[in-house]
């Protein structure tokens, strides 16, 4: 059995290899080939899941050690897989919704004459997130975790002639470099202290150093999660990178990549565990993120760019959840899984709407679109439902656990996240609806393009509606399936110990009031976007809604300090390095053929002036020799 | 004969003398110079009585044979161990025959065959009146540009007499670095002083610069040698002796001085040091150490370029002969005087050579200071005081003879109407033109800077190393900085020729005779093979490197 | 005695170097065909060097030792450690593709002139190069090292002046005048820094009396020779000022823009991917050994001057507008890391840094060369003329991109792997350090993916429309090369076992120990 | 008399030869002022030789002499070339080659 686990990685690597080499001649089935393969790895996963569930809970983990990657003195990097339920668990997530969305785009990416390479990269990018997944080290960890963000590079950046799509491709890339710089120096922290960076050995050994030194690596992987999910203060690349296609936003950007951040946390729980002041700043930044991309959420028009912030927000959820420690761990990851299933379906949703709109993205231009889709209106509407946290949906599940995990915190920590939580809750509620009222209601908004297109909404084709569908099943019944009788906490205890949080109120009054919020949040959306219909130009709105259309103003804090103040300091340097640096070389030079044309000159052809020279020397001579001798 | 004896004569000269002892000469250690004299000589009998058609051959012939007689000579003086085993004081005193004069003879004669091949050189310049010319003008005497001289190329005369001038400056260049007493030393500095001063005079093309050449040389070189003669002086007024040994024992206090009346003069030091410093004053001139350096450019640039080449490697390596003898036979017990003084003038020698060669424009004159500059990287080779130090030096004059022969050699190729282009702006684009000609012109410019594979950086080591195991580590500092100013000008001209792209009138390559091949095809092997495999001749110079006392 | 298989690695090429020369003006195909094959068997005989090595061995293999200048205390000594033996395979491995992707580079543009033979001259000149650099890797004299050191610039000097890029702004003038200029800096950046080597050298021969490596450390180590502290720090600034010229280390980079800028793509990679080699491996070979202390003793500094090259280099890159000046800082901000990786006094470190030379020298290959295929379509060095090539020739865009990522180290590729040993064993002994010179992947990342963004993507200029795709001879050269980075990011425990017990030796040398983690967990 | 003064008047005599090189023009005066700082060693020579009481210094002068004259004949001969072809014996107009 473990000897399948390399499969699972192997199958979609080998299709990108294919695809990707393949050059033309496989553009007529590179689709298929890529579909096929990523459900293979499905299929593997599945096998894989029915062989750990025929064990008993404590000895479901599987390893498997591949071959030695970079021995070198004192240093023990190993090509080794582990699978343990943390992992089984991304792994069905991610090669279901995988293979799901590689289905979808078979319709969606018809018209793109690249599709073959578009398929090849989603495979390179199913290749990379498994390996971060099953990787038993934190540096294989790393190359999977380099490797989705390459993936993500190269499919935000697929629409390469837009140069909007190049640069959100660089930013999100170089943004998340950041972040991984914060992981090699973690993994650089864990060597020096315990003289190995694989998962077992090193959070075995988390009780033998001081707090300090492990809250210096939690604080670092912090800063990697940050930046691969996307939290303040690394969060600004999410919104941009729906330049990609959205198939991509739905897989990498909603559904698995960004959460590879929650997975790094939770994998090292023993490390945060014992380092408290870490786990804090990790529930205060998944605060700040949840209430940070609701709030932009609730101003953008682009249905995508909407959608980002609500990504964001709820990964904030995760995070925080994350950061409260065992009571958190289980819950943020079946939030991540019920966000899987759900925000997946929103985005395919929207992709289908775009698909039926000529690529349209600006939600003011919709209005009605329910009787012209009513298939995804149905499957949006269920996801819908899900995020906002209706009764009964997977939505409500877990992110109602979360919350009340929050106010289980304790103190007054524990009040404020878990009002922050409710309260972004009620923000969540208000942009879905409002998302929701602009697409599917009122009447429709959108006239010819300038070309006098008239957009003829219509129903997308069937590849393209049946992984919406499922989706949505996922949407609504995964949470109530897991929930039963703690089916997932049961899952997961085994590797992130799990401990019961008792809120300083009761659970119910918890979600009482989560269902408050919620209400209020749909109302205010319902009577701003329901009762009177929607401006097609957006109107200009408060301060507030105006920096949150700008995502809060921080893209343009990075670009005066980052990009302006990096372009003064290049130019600068180059300066330096021409003048100073070369100079002081130039100029000894220079001064050297000044000083030759000066002596030159002593050489002025006059025989008696040689004499001069030679009689002056023979005095100089002798006076030296005498003087010699004097001293 | 000895002094005593004259004197004995001189004040009784009543009663007769029976006999006279004749002084006895060992003419086979002094067969090397007594045959290329001997040749010289007969070289002016042929001018006076061969026909004129025939000279040049019989010259060329003559020259070539006793040098190469007189190479043979030395050779054998070697095999016979003299310089290695056994060493003799020939000429009653005046003369020694050890290892370093013989290296340095062998050197000179090879030398000196090769500058026989430049000059006889007579395909460079185009047919005149149908009889091919050399470098050297149809008739000296005659002014240049004036009807004599007109009659005297149509006539087709040439300056044959050139090769017995040569053989005679070879003659005093022989001596020179094996004079074993201040008279000796003098008078070979004149026998092959006067000779050059001529030759330089002599130039078919630019007639005018080769006689301003002429006068500078031969004033400076006369008022050098004035100083020379006048430290001779005090040095005989010091010792009673002009004898090196004496002098030295002087120095060293082994013997007492004749007259103790006389003290104030007698074993007086100032006289000894100002002397000293004379004599080295005047050898300094020789080999172009500054400050005396100012004829070398000048001289360089208007001489005859085959004279240039010769004079450029002989005389240093004669003048450098002497001055090791000088200061490691005559005055070691004054090390400590002239040592911290010698190495100023290296200094200076290195620098001044080195920085003003960067901004000159005359391929002749660049070469010229490259040679200052040489000068002062054998220099610090001489201060080491060591034997090391005298074989490095000897390895080092044998190394850049050649290369310096043969780089002139190229030079004299390079022509356009105006005979040879030396003017640097024209050497531009030569590597595109004829790559041969530059290729090897590159060699030995990479062999003066030292490059390593070339002899030139062998030598630079073998002295550099010597200086610093001698604990003059600053000069080998001072070498090294000057060495990087020196590569750059080296540099300057390999990017001209290879670089920049070829002028429509740049100049033409003429093809040369063998002669000139032959000595620009020694000059390239020795200065690979000594670049490559130094070994054999580093031994040479190493067994060479004793001085006889 | 058996068969001088090193000196035949050396000594084929430096035939071939003749023989290629010697070719009549007219044959110039024969020529570069000749170049080829002899490139080729120098590798095949690397190869076997390669193979006969035994990691577990003596010090020093396939030696050989003869008697040459016994007036200077010189020996013909040559004998391979393990980084001697990665570095030659990385030499031979890379010629045959310089050669093959400088095909057409000396194609003489007026064919008038009959005796000018740039062809010949130039595949003539690499070879001279390649033997050169080859037994300077092979030397354990430090006199024949030194003479080779100083020798090989004379042939890079005429690649770089005769054999300039022909794509390039302004008249031809101009871009002759550019080219010796460059050409002249390199040599006498390179020269000066030779000579004061030489100094040392004397300096060392007159301590030591001998050159023999071994000899030399043997007595250091069991200290039979002991040099005065001054002395040994003189000696080995003497030496260390050569080799980070050559390397090159701030504030002696300079040269290497001018040089990378003007000269060809194929002598570009030359200069930075095997040249430049020798003096970071000199580093590790002479410095550490013969003046241990003196090593540890300007460790700070030179640990400093290697950061600020990470980062300063990075930075330069960002701001150039020449896409070969681009790469030719890049290269400096990996020098950096090497040279960071040498002093570290780690075996991660200095595992790392051989790893990285090799790596380093095929990466940047690879992108070097690619961009010298794109340059020589588009005729200009500017990054600006470009724009949209991703969609007119994919492919080139492609190994473009992936030559990119491998310079920005990205894990999977081979830079990866050395980049990371030398930061963790930088880290173990210098946290700060380490962290600081982490910034470097950030910019890293920056200045290679604006080059590929402001190249490749975007809307199609005009001028690259008609842009062709990779020709066969060119995807001969760049695959190989891309198959190899991602191998040896994969599995470069072929290279590592090579050199670690050389790094086990080197450490020795110094008398470091690695610093052990302060828990010791549970392996 | 003291043979001291001998040795100064040498000197004397040698340093207005040298003097004489330095400042004047015309190269045949040049030259006898070459001449002249020979001769100064000559009387140097004799006097040391009468000091000690040796010929040595006295023989030497012989050949100082004829040096003197050799040089007298190359040196005119070059001189009267010069002369012929510029019309001028100034050691200064004879400055083609410089720098």
């Amino acid at each position: 059995m473990e000897n399948l686990i390399a499969l699972l990685v192997a199958a979609p690597l080998l299709g990108a290899a294919v695809l990707l080499c393949g050059g033309r001649r496989l553009d007529a089935v590179g689709h298929l080939i890529g579909t096929a393969l990523a459900s293979v790895s499905f299929v593997i996963g599945a096998i894989l899941f029915a062989d750990m569930l025929g064990k008993d809970a404590e000895h479901r983990a599987m390893a498997q050690h591949l071959f030695s990657w970079i021995p070198v003195e004192g240093f023990q990097a190993d090509v080794a897989f582990q699978l343990d339920q943390l992992s089984m668990t991304f792994v069905l997530l991610i090669t279901g919704v995988g293979s799901l969305i590689h289905l979808y785009s078979i319709g969606y990416m018809e018209h793109d004459e690249r599709r073959r390479r578009f398929f090849g990269y989603l495979n390179l990018f199913l290749a990379a997130m498994l390996l971060l997944v099953l990787a038993d080290n934190y540096l294989l960890l790393y190359v999977g975790w380099e490797g989705v963000g390459l993936a993500s590079y190269l499919l935000i950046g697929f629409w390469q002639h837009k140069p909007s799509a190049a640069t959100a491709a660089k930013k999100a890339f170089l943004v998340n470099r950041v972040g991984d710089m914060g992981l090699s120096i973690a993994i650089m922290l864990m060597f020096t202290t315990f003289g190995t960076f694989a998962f077992g050995p090193v959070l075995e050994a988390t009780g033998e150093t001081g707090e300090g030194k492990l809250t210096a690596i939690a604080l670092m992987l912090l800063l990697a999660a940050c930046g691969k999910s996307a939290q303040v203060p690394l969060q600004s690349w999410l919104g941009d990178a729906m330049e990609g296609p959205t198939p991509v936003s739905a897989l990498i950007h909603a559904a698995t990549m960004v959460t590879a951040g929650v997975y790094l946390i939770v994998r090292s729980a023993d490390i945060f565990n014992a380092a408290p002041d870490a786990q804090l700043v990790t529930t205060v930044v998944g605060a700040v993120t949840l209430l940070f991309g609701a709030i932009v959420g609730c101003a953008k028009d682009d249905i995508k760019k909407a959608l980002a912030g609500s990504t964001m927000s709820q990964i904030g959820y995760m995070i925080l959840a994350a950061g409260l420690g065992p009571i958190g761990y289980v819950f943020a990851i079946m939030h991540l899984v019920t966000h899987g299933f759900f925000k997946a379906g929103l985005f395919l949703g929207a992709g289908s709407v775009m698909h039926g709109m000529n690529d349209e993205v600006d939600m003011r231009k919709y209005g009605g679109l329910r009787k012209y889709m009513p298939v995804t209106f149905v499957t949006f509407g269920l996801g819908y439902l899900a995020i906002i946290g209706f009764p009964g949906l997977s939505g409500f599940f877990s992110k109602d656990k979360i919350i009340e995990a929050a106010f289980a915190k304790g103190g007054t920590e524990g009040w404020i996240l878990g009002s922050v939580a409710l309260l972004g809750a009620a923000i969540t509620a208000y942009y879905m609806t409002r998302v929701m009222l602009m697409t599917f209601f009122g009447e429709k908004r959108w006239q010819p393009d300038e070309n006098g297109h008239e957009p003829h909404p219509h129903e997308s084709p069937r590849s393209m509606t049946i992984p919406m569908i499922v989706l949505a099943f996922g949407s609504v019944f995964a949470g109530g399936f897991f929930s039963i009788g703690d089916r997932f906490v049961h899952w997961l205890e085994p590797v992130t110990e799990h401990a019961h949080g008792h809120p300083p109120v009761s659970a119910t009054t918890v979600t009482l009031a989560t269902m408050v919020v919620l209400v209020i949040g749909v109302a205010l959306a319902y009577v701003q976007y329901g009762r009177r219909p929607v401006p097609v130009v957006a109107p200009r709105g408060s301060v507030l809604t105006r920096a949150a259309r700008r995502d809060l103003l921080q893209d343009d804090f990075n670009h005066v300090v980052l990009v302006r103040g990096g372009e003064h300091l290049t130019r600068s340097l180059v300066y330096v390095d021409h003048t100073l640096v070369d100079g002081v070389v130039n100029g000894t030079a220079a001064s050297m053929g000044g000083l030759s044309g000066r002596l030159r000159k002593l050489q002025n052809g006059y025989a008696r002036s040689y004499a001069v020279s030679m009689f002056g020397g023979a005095a100089i001579l002798i006076a030296a020799t005498l003087l010699m001798r004097a001293v | 004969m000895s002094a005593t004896a004259v004197h004995s004569l001189w004040t009784m000269a009543a009663d007769p003398i029976d006999k006279i002892d004749a002084p006895k000469i060992e003419y086979g250690q002094l067969s090397p110079t007594l045959i290329v004299i001997g040749a010289a000589i007969i070289g002016i009998l042929v001018e006076a009585f061969v026909p004129r058609k025939s000279r040049y051959y019989v010259q060329l012939f003559v020259s070539v044979v006793a040098l190469a007689a007189a190479f043979a000579a030395v050779v054998g003086l070697a095999a016979g161990g003299y310089g290695t085993t056994k060493a003799g004081i020939a000429a009653m005193g005046a003369i020694a025959v050890d290892g370093p004069a013989l290296f340095l003879q062998g050197t000179i004669l090879l030398a000196g065959v090769l500058g026989v091949f430049t000059f006889a050189e007579r395909r460079l310049d185009p047919v005149a009146h149908g009889n091919r010319v050399d470098s050297f003008a149809a008739q000296a005497a005659s002014v240049p540009g004036s009807d004599s001289e007109q009659a005297a190329v149509k006539a087709g005369f040439t300056t044959t007499e050139v090769f017995p001038l040569l053989l005679f400056a070879i003659g005093g260049m022989l001596v020179f670095p094996s004079a074993n007493d201040l008279l000796t030393l003098f008078i070979a500095l004149e026998v092959f002083s006067l000779p050059l001063y001529l030759l330089c005079a002599v130039a078919r093309r630019k007639r005018i610069m080769s006689q301003e050449a002429a006068v500078k040389y031969f004033l400076l070189g006369a008022f050098a040698s004035a100083f020379t003669l006048f430290g001779i002086a005090l040095l005989y007024g010091y010792a009673g002796s002009v004898s090196y040994a004496t002098i030295a024992q002087v120095v060293d206090g082994t013997i007492g001085t004749v007259n103790p009346a006389l003290a104030d003069t007698m074993g007086n030091d100032a006289l000894l040091l100002i002397g000293a410093a004379m004599v080295v004053m005047g050898l300094l001139f020789k080999v172009g150490a500054v400050p005396f350096h100012m004829w070398t450019p000048d001289v360089y640039q208007g001489a005859p370029t085959p004279v240039t080449g010769f004079m450029a490697a002989a005389t240093k390596v004669a003048a450098f002969g002497a001055l090791l003898r000088l200061l490691y036979v005559v005055l070691p017990g004054l090390r400590w005087d002239w040592r911290p003084v010698m190495m100023g003038v290296a200094v200076v020698t290195m620098l001044g050579g080195a920085i003003v060669a960067i901004t000159q424009t005359d391929i002749k004159r660049l070469l010229a200071y490259s040679s200052i500059a040489h000068a002062g990287f054998i220099l610090a080779g001489v201060i080491a005081t060591t034997p090391d130090g005298v074989s490095s030096v000897l390895f080092y004059l044998g190394a850049y003879s050649f290369v310096t022969i043969g780089a002139f050699a190229v030079v004299t190729l390079v022509r356009d109407a105006g005979g040879e282009a030396t003017h640097l702006s024209k050497w531009a684009g030569l590597g595109r033109r004829s790559p041969l000609v530059a290729a090897v012109f590159a060699v030995f410019l990479l062999a003066f800077a030292g490059i390593p594979l070339t002899s030139g950086f062998a030598g630079k080591f073998a002295v550099f190393k010597a200086a610093a195991e001698g604990g003059a580590g600053a000069l080998v500092v001072v070498g090294v900085i000057s060495s990087a100013i020196a590569a750059f000008f080296y540099i300057r001209v390999i990017v001209l020729m290879f670089f920049s792209e070829p002028r429509p009138e740049g100049p033409t390559v003429a093809v040369p005779s063998p002669l000139t091949m032959t000595a620009i095809g020694v000059g390239v092997a020795v200065t690979l093979v000594l670049g490559v495999a130094p070994q054999y001749f580093l031994d040479l110079a190493g067994q060479a490197g004793v001085f006889v006392r | 005695m058996s068969f001088p298989l090193l000196t035949a690695t050396a000594v084929l090429p430096a035939i071939g170097a003749i023989a290629t020369a010697a070719v009549p003006a007219a044959r110039r195909t024969a020529a570069k065909w000749l170049a080829l094959t002899v490139s080729l068997a120098t590798l095949v005989l690397a190869l076997v060097v390669l193979i006969r090595f035994d990691p577990d061995g003596d010090r020093y293999q396939l030696t050989e030792s003869h008697a040459w200048i016994a007036d200077f205390g010189v020996r013909y000594e040559l004998g391979v450690d393990g980084i001697g033996v990665a570095l030659l395979a990385l030499t031979a491995l890379l010629i045959p593709f310089v050669i093959l992707a400088g095909w057409h580079d000396a194609d003489p543009l007026e064919t008038n002139s009959s005796r000018w033979r740039p062809t010949q001259g130039f595949f003539a000149l690499i070879l001279a190069v390649e033997a050169m650099v080859i037994i300077s890797f092979e030397a354990t004299d430090v006199f024949l090292f030194y003479i080779f050191f100083e020798a090989m610039l004379i042939p890079m000097y005429f690649l770089i002046g005769g054999f300039g890029d022909r794509a390039h702004a302004g008249s031809d003038e101009h871009a002759a005048a550019q080219r010796s200029y460059a050409a002249v800096k390199f040599l006498l950046y390179n020269l000066v820094g030779g000579l004061i080597m030489l100094a040392a050298v004397i300096g060392l021969y007159v301590v030591a009396g001998n050159f023999s490596l071994q000899a030399i450390a043997e007595a250091r180590a069991n200290g039979t020779l002991d040099m005065a502290t001054n002395t040994e720090r003189w000696l080995f600034l003497g030496f260390f000022f050569a080799f980070a010229v050559k390397a090159p280390l701030w504030p002696l980079h300079t040269w290497l823009p001018n040089a990378m800028g003007e000269a060809t793509a194929p002598v570009a990679v030359l200069i930075t991917a095997v040249v430049d080699k020798v003096g970071t491996f000199a580093m590790l070979r002479f410095c550490l050994q013969l003046f241990p202390e003196a090593s540890k003793w300007a460790t700070p500094v030179i640990l400093v001057l290697a950061l600020i090259s990470i980062i300063y280099g990075a930075l330069l890159a960002v701001g150039q507008r020449d896409i070969k000046r681009l790469v030719a800082y890049a290269s400096i901000s990996h020098f950096g890391f090497i040279i960071m990786g040498i002093f570290a006094m780690t075996s991660q470190g200095q595992s790392g840094a051989t790893l990285y030379m090799v790596n380093h020298g095929i990466s940047t290959a690879a992108l070097m060369l690619v961009a010298g295929f794109l340059i020589s379509r588009r005729g200009s060095r500017l990054i600006a003329d470009y724009g949209g090539v991703q969609k007119v020739a994919p492919v080139l865009a492609g190994t473009f991109l992936i030559g990119s990522l491998a310079t920005l180290s990205l894990p999977g590729l081979a830079p990866f792997v050395s980049e990371f040993l030398v930061l963790v064993g930088t880290f173990t002994r210098y946290p700060a350090i380490g962290i600081i010179a982490t910034f470097g992947i950030v910019l890293a990342a920056l200045y290679t993916l604006v080059l590929y963004q402001r190249t490749m993507t975007g809307p199609v200029k005009p001028e690259v429309s008609a842009m062709p795709d990779l020709r066969v001879r060119e995807l001969v050269v760049v695959t190989p090369l891309i198959a190899l980075l991602i191998f040896l990011g994969v599995y470069p425990k072929p290279i590592t076992d090579i050199v670690n017990p050389a790094v086990k030796q080197t450490m020795s040398d110094v008398q470091k120990k690695d610093p052990q983690p302060e828990v010791e967990a549970a392996p | 008399m003291n043979p001291v003064n001998y040795l100064y008047l040498a000197a004397l005599l040698f340093t207005i030869g040298a003097t004489g090189v330095l400042i004047r023009r015309n190269a045949i005066v040049v030259f006898m002022c070459i001449e002249l700082m020979l001769n100064a060693c000559n009387l140097a020579f004799v006097a040391f030789s009468r000091m000690h009481g040796n010929l040595d210094g006295q023989i030497i002068a012989f050949f100082t002499m004829v040096v003197a004259a050799a040089e007298v004949v190359v040196g005119l001969a070059i001189i009267v070339s010069l002369f012929r072809s510029r019309h001028s014996a100034s050691v200064d107009d004879a400055s083609l080659m410089k720098l």
